[in-house]
């Protein structure tokens, strides 16, 4: 089973030379940490910023200089700032390559929730509907159940829409998965995890074809 | 075109109960710290605010909400706001959500003089609902957006770097944000910036917001320009 | 009668301190430099340029800076360029207080014709439509009449119109106008020329009401 | 990132017969010089060309013209250009002219994802014909405008001051014109320029068009930067 450093490590498998990526809060942050080495790629901060670099060192910090998660960082050479409108234009013209975010159910036909839970406090939907309507491929970052147990890769998503018909890949704990018009397409297991306990964790209808293979991270 | 006022307090003179107001930032980026303090001594209620996010308890639009001046926050992410919570769950305050890109784009729409743009963003989500929709064909498929009409604000607040007595705007960083944007869609916008200088004084090619969108003008005092996740990592 | 000049001239009257102008190719251009000294004006030209100043010394020609007529211009402190997207999003959103340019005719609704003559080679409308349809306030500088004798102040223009319902003012060689619900209604007559002259040179509705005085310039 | 190519041939080297471009510029302010230069080399025929303009008999787009490369023209205006005019009446060219507002606005677009936008240009003329058109609220009164869609170009060639090697760009003074909005709107976009440097030569904040939307970029050569009416005053 994956932690959270290993989804990252997954996901950070995806990214190509010379690509253009947003990365959402939370596990997609960290997938910056594992980009592979001697590889271009620029991340894209919706808030305004192409080029977003590490965290500033400790005294560096600058206000001005922030990304979505209204985290200090810093930038890299070949840098750009731009305002909101240019950001999500961008976006929508689907100049970005990927985009990676969390979810809290996403289902067989790639429908994704991941900004609103009925009864709870509501904080808002910020960019993710923007990305997710717009994005070129989207790589989804979360957990295969939760904590009651239940899957979250779902028939159809219980919980309101972030948007639909967009997600192409979901990395959890367990599994990486595509999805296709039959649904969820079973692609690696995690380290240890069988087929069968994939089968039982998720809801939506799953594809296993021939021998799936386990994940190689590192 | 000498558009400069004292303060902050002179700028919003003019500002009255129940008026819409845009204001700028991200977060607590970018914000216009003085006319915020100027509208809290004020005391205007019944604000209809536009601003991406809704500040924290005791900072930025949090002090608005703090003093009950505000009836309806249109944001597009209000987290980390006790005070805007208890509000919102006890009926006291109306909140709208919009998507961050619809927000910034209906701000431009405004400046821009088109009264409406399509987006993709919500279709098939309850944001969509009662809204008109649309298929367009693009890169050879059809896809589906909804059609969001621009903002129309009495007044749009913005915080820049540096700007001149006549209007023109430079933003540094990313506390650019949704500032550009909301200075071209006020009917009235008032510019604070953190060094006013004259005309002449900003390379042409290197101004964000030309000075007539813009229609008063001071350097603002005392930026805290508070962080809200201060994140660093440790030299070796 | 009132020469080129005259109309520059009468048309400079009508700015306002801190206004932002827009001027058109022709007599609208020779109106800048009659603007009331002392008096705070913005020039907008729709190529990219808030701040036109005059034509450049001879030998200090530069060739990336030009006004919508492709002359080449300076610039004034306070200055800001802009592209073409920003520059017609000003004028849709009606932050030009003054719009000056030529007619080839103008009927007593304020439509206006501008860019077309039929049999003729089109040159095209350039900026003419956009700013037309969004200006606060048109002023239009034209002939009265036309090489034949015949009136281009019309009931219904003849040309394919540039916009409808726009033109609020109108300055002619022989008259000033306004235009109202009930048509042209004349405000002042040329040094020189009677009433008698400018009904005859109108083909439009025309109202006159009361004394007519004669245009006072410089 | 680096998207460096050594010459306007290398950068062209797919454009073939029959493609849509768009060519920045106005007039022979900010045009990519270099790239129309070896367009006329490869001879490649057919072409739509989306710019406001079409240049002057030798130069610009009307090197184009000169050897029948282009099949038809989408611009806003197309004076002093007698070869173009022999073209447009012998029937060899086709010609769609647009407002100048509404060209802009058609390319910016396509660069944002918008597939039409709205505009009062045109309500009640020729231009209107076949047209959606559409009634909104702008100030209280009620306004019509045209719905236009965004442009869809195989290619955008736009001509910058300077760039870097990941594309990002800066244009001087009133060259940027149409140059960033095509800059977005390209397929693929080409991006000539007279200076190109390194990544972190270019102020972040005065970038105009980010590399994100450029994909080719190569230092151009012998620009000419014709002057088309050149009008001085005496020192005195």
């Amino acid at each position: 089973m994956l932690d959270k450093i290993g989804i990252a490590k997954r996901i950070a498998k995806e990214i190509r030379n010379g690509y253009y990526v947003n990365l959402g809060i939370g596990i997609p942050t960290l997938v910056a940490n594992y980009i592979p080495k001697g590889m271009s790629v620029v991340l894209q901060s919706e808030n305004g910023l192409l080029g977003m670099g590490p965290f500033p060192f400790e005294g560096e910090e600058n206000p001005d200089l922030i990304n979505a998660g209204k985290q200090t960082i810093t930038t890299v050479p070949g840098s750009a700032f731009f305002d909101s409108a240019m950001s999500f234009g961008m976006i929508r013209s689907r100049k970005v390559d990927l985009t990676i975010l969390g979810a809290m159910e996403v289902s067989d036909n790639g429908d994704i929730a991941n900004w609103k839970i009925p009864g709870k406090m509501v904080k808002g939907m910020g960019g993710a509907m923007d990305l997710v309507a717009s994005a070129k491929n989207i790589i989804v970052a979360m957990q295969h159940v939760n904590k009651a147990g239940e899957s979250k890769l779902l028939t159809k998503c219980e919980l309101p829409l972030t948007g639909v018909a967009c997600v192409k890949k979901i990395v959890t704990e367990l599994a990486v998965l595509d999805i296709t018009p039959e649904g969820f397409r079973l692609l690696e297991r995690a380290p240890g995890i069988s087929v069968e306990q994939i089968k039982n964790a998720t809801q939506g209808r799953l594809i296993i074809e021939g021998e799936i293979p386990e994940m190689v991270i590192d | 075109m000498n558009k400069t006022v004292a303060n902050a307090e002179e700028a919003i003179r003019d500002i009255t109960d129940n008026m819409t107001l845009m204001l700028g930032g991200f977060g607590l980026c970018g914000i216009p710290e003085n006319c915020i303090t100027a509208l809290v001594k004020k005391g205007v209620k019944g604000l209809t605010c536009i601003a991406n996010n809704a500040g924290v308890d005791d900072f930025g639009i949090g002090l608005l909400l703090q003093q009950h001046q505000v009836k309806k926050m249109i944001a597009s992410y209000v987290g980390e706001n006790a005070e805007f919570e208890r509000q919102l769950l006890s009926g006291e305050l109306e909140v709208e959500l919009i998507p961050q890109g619809t927000l910034a784009t209906r701000c431009m729409a405004a400046g821009y003089g088109m009264p409406a743009i399509f987006t993709p963003a919500g279709v098939g989500t309850e944001i969509a609902i009662g809204k008109e929709s649309r298929k367009f064909i693009v890169d050879g498929a059809e896809k589906e957006f909804l059609m969001e009409y621009a903002f129309d604000a009495d007044f749009a607040i913005v915080k820049a770097w540096k700007g001149d007595t006549q209007g023109n705007l430079v933003f540094r960083e990313t506390a650019r944000n949704f500032n550009p944007l909301m200075a071209m869609a006020g009917k009235i916008t008032i510019a604070e910036v953190e060094e006013l200088v004259q005309p002449g004084e900003l390379n042409p090619d290197h101004i964000h917001t030309p000075g007539i969108y813009v229609h008063r003008i001071f350097q603002g005092v005392d930026y805290e320009k508070r962080i809200e996740q201060r994140t660093v990592r440790k030299k070796n």
